[in-house]
């Protein structure tokens, strides 16, 4: 069936955008490229794994019309959509801790957001 | 195939936590050392009823019918609830400490109260 | 304290979907993983959430210590007159179970896609231990915050 | 097959480093955290011992209930273990 | 066609580890938030895929409620390093 | 050279632990049962929840039917521990509390 290919497809760009994610967590120099690394590259890379398992899911649906597949299919959208609202939260909140606790990027000479706030 | 490997890692981690809570002088770690202990005693309990090939103990839809044993997961799950609350009561009473002595140390604290 | 616009917006909008994951969690017991403990945990650690998007001040009128308690001892309560309904065999005897009445379907032997009207007395335990897990879980939190508020 | 064993034998090697690292830090901070992501990979672990229950209770009592309850402590208390 | 996700699971793992390198070494407190944040993600893909490697339906249910619950963590630790609970 | 005793007791006692569990030797039950990883002893309790559960309390997890059902004591100590733990947690902070008053 073609939706394998698919399925093969969902699953490279996953792991090549995860991959990308940690190997930035590791390589980066300061606290903000590695949160602009890891979390915007490893959200995406788990939302296409996951659409591979959806894709899966409705194939075997179509196949032989157990209504179980239905469940998995729902149940990992819901799973996408609950990652999809709680992951950026996390990020904004620990970019803010970061700021205010004192830990100043690398190699920078001016800071607005500092001058901003007083 | 896969050698006991489990045991060994559990045996590890017990060991790790033994040797913090005598070596170690500082209350809060010795609470973490504490709870490292109880997460070792669940992860045998979970292993001890693993069998190879089975599948979790639940029959909606399940893909056969050869099981892993239900007992120690059954213990395993009171024993996970308890612990939380032990380590709540715990730490409560590292706080009230904190504000009575003034210091964490378990040594200057015995010797505070002569 | 409180935190950032963003975070009190988020938590106000996924309290409620905590809320019901866990109530789902807690009803589909004995048909799905889950059960009585698993699902007060997390709507316990959906009140952690609430505690530390805002300032306690703040809060401590939504969040009554007394109320928190109170439903704690309900759920025990409840739990223990659950099992002492069946003492006419034993105390925690299924009195419910293939009766044809409330939760008393009789479940088909072997693997079958789970029916929610069965089970007998473990969906009314399930309840009355996760309203007590809740409740007990959730006044350690606001315990310990109080007293941090109290003495700093 | 063989990447279910090899599976099961890097999250055990990962557990042991990260109980050794859980007592090791002299920031009660960070000692928090390292406990939090043991608890993240021992529900892992459950989840491949086909221990569901066991996963979802450790999920939500181990990662979210026990890493706010010690940050709450350490805020009461002080945040350097000091040696002597 | 199953032996794929396994692999697919694997190769994950080989990530989460090059993150928990990430939280051995990090010089401050934030740099280990932000491993913790990534691990969550990960392990959350993990078990999705894992679930059809058993093919047990019903396992996706742990996946909802990790990644519900589990930035409630990184919640408190970052009002923490803002100063004040 | 109390420091040293106590090392070296925490030593036998890691490596008798490590010896029983690398080693599939009798350690338990009769001679010839091993230790081992994946191949639990065989009980007939557990095989009796298998295959009964289903039948004696309706349920479909089994886990949940042994939890509340077949050891339901277990459960009822659990829960008065629970509540234990909370009162006297709740204690210690409110009277230390009024005290500062």
């Amino acid at each position: 069936m073609w939706t394998q290919y698919l399925i093969w497809i969902f699953l490279g760009i996953g792991l090549t955008f995860n991959g990308l994610g940690a190997i930035g967590l590791l390589r980066f120099p300061d606290v903000y490229t590695r949160l602009h690394a890891a979390t915007k590259a490893t959200t995406f890379g788990s939302i296409f794994t996951s659409l591979a398992v959806v894709t899966f899911a409705f194939t075997q649906l179509y196949l032989n019309g157990k209504m179980a597949n239905l469940q998995l299919g729902l149940h990992t959208i819901v799973a996408i959509a609950s990652l999809l609202l709680t992951n950026p939260v996390g990020a904004h909140a620990i970019a803010r801790a970061a700021h205010r606790s004192g830990v100043k990027p690398e190699k920078a000479v001016v800071d607005k957001l500092a001058e901003v706030k007083k | 195939m896969l050698f006991n490997i489990p045991f060994i890692a559990v045996i590890i981690i017990i060991s790790i936590g033994i040797y913090a809570m005598l070596y170690k002088r500082n209350l809060i770690k010795i609470v973490i050392a504490l709870d490292l202990i109880e997460s070792g005693v669940n992860l045998f309990l979970v292993s001890l009823g693993y069998r190879n090939g089975g599948i979790a103990p639940i029959y909606s839809n399940a893909p056969s019918t050869k099981m892993v044993l239900p007992t120690p997961q059954a213990l395993t799950l009171t024993s996970i609830v308890i612990g939380v609350a032990t380590t709540a009561m715990l730490l409560s009473f590292c706080m009230v400490i904190y504000r009575h002595y003034g210091t964490l140390d378990a040594r200057k604290i015995r010797r505070l109260r002569e | 304290m409180k935190m950032s616009k963003i975070v009190r917006t988020q938590a106000n909008f996924l309290y409620p979907f905590i809320l019901i994951f866990g109530f789902y969690i807690i009803a589909h017991g004995h048909l799905t993983p889950g059960g009585g403990f698993q699902g007060g945990a997390v709507i316990a650690t959906g009140i952690a959430l609430i505690a530390v998007a805002y300032k306690y001040n703040d809060i401590k009128k939504w969040l009554k210590k007394t109320r928190l308690t109170a439903t704690e001892g309900i759920g025990l309560l409840a739990f223990i007159i659950t099992a002492i309904c069946g003492f006419g065999t034993s105390f925690f005897y299924n009195w419910l179970a293939n009766s044809g009445l409330l939760f008393g379907d009789r479940v088909p032997y072997g693997i079958n896609p789970g029916y929610l009207n069965t089970g007998g007395v473990l969906p009314i335990m399930n309840l009355a231990v996760g309203i007590e897990v809740l409740g007990g879980l959730g006044v350690i939190i606001v315990y310990m915050l109080s007293y941090v508020k109290e003495v700093k | 097959m063989i990447f279910e064993y090899l599976l099961q034998i890097f999250l055990l090697i990962g557990l042991v480093i990260l109980a050794y690292l859980a007592i090791k830090f002299k920031d009660l901070i960070a000692c928090a955290i390292s406990l939090g992501i043991f608890s993240f990979i021992l529900s892992l672990e459950f989840y491949i011992l086909q221990a569901p229950d066991v996963a979802i209770a450790e999920a939500g009592i181990g990662a979210g209930l026990t890493t706010a309850i010690f940050i709450i402590a350490i805020h009461g208390t002080s945040r350097w273990e000091v040696e002597e | 066609m199953i032996d794929i996700w396994f692999l697919t699971a694997f190769i994950l793992l080989l990530w989460m580890i090059l993150s928990i390198i990430r939280a051995v070494a990090g010089p401050t407190a934030p740099d280990r938030v932000v491993a913790l944040d990534t691990i969550n993600t990960l392990v959350v893909a993990i078990m999705i895929i894992l679930s059809v490697a058993y093919s047990q339906i019903i396992f996706v249910d742990v996946a909802i409620v990790y990644a519900l619950l589990s930035f409630v963590a990184t919640l408190y630790i970052a009002k923490y390093l803002e100063g004040g609970i | 050279m109390r420091n040293a005793l106590v090392a070296i007791s925490l030593l036998i006692v890691f490596a008798s632990l490590v010896y029983i569990a690398v080693n599939p030797g009798d350690f338990g039950g009769q001679t010839g049962e091993h230790l081992v990883f994946g191949e639990p002893k065989h009980t007939d309790m557990d095989d009796y929840f298998i295959h009964h559960g289903q039948n004696q309390s309706a349920a479909n997890n089994i886990v949940t039917s042994i939890v509340f059902d077949y050891r339901g004591y277990d459960t009822l100590g659990e829960a008065s521990v629970l509540f234990a733990a909370v009162l006297g947690a709740g204690l210690v902070l409110r009277a230390l509390r009024r005290d500062k008053k």
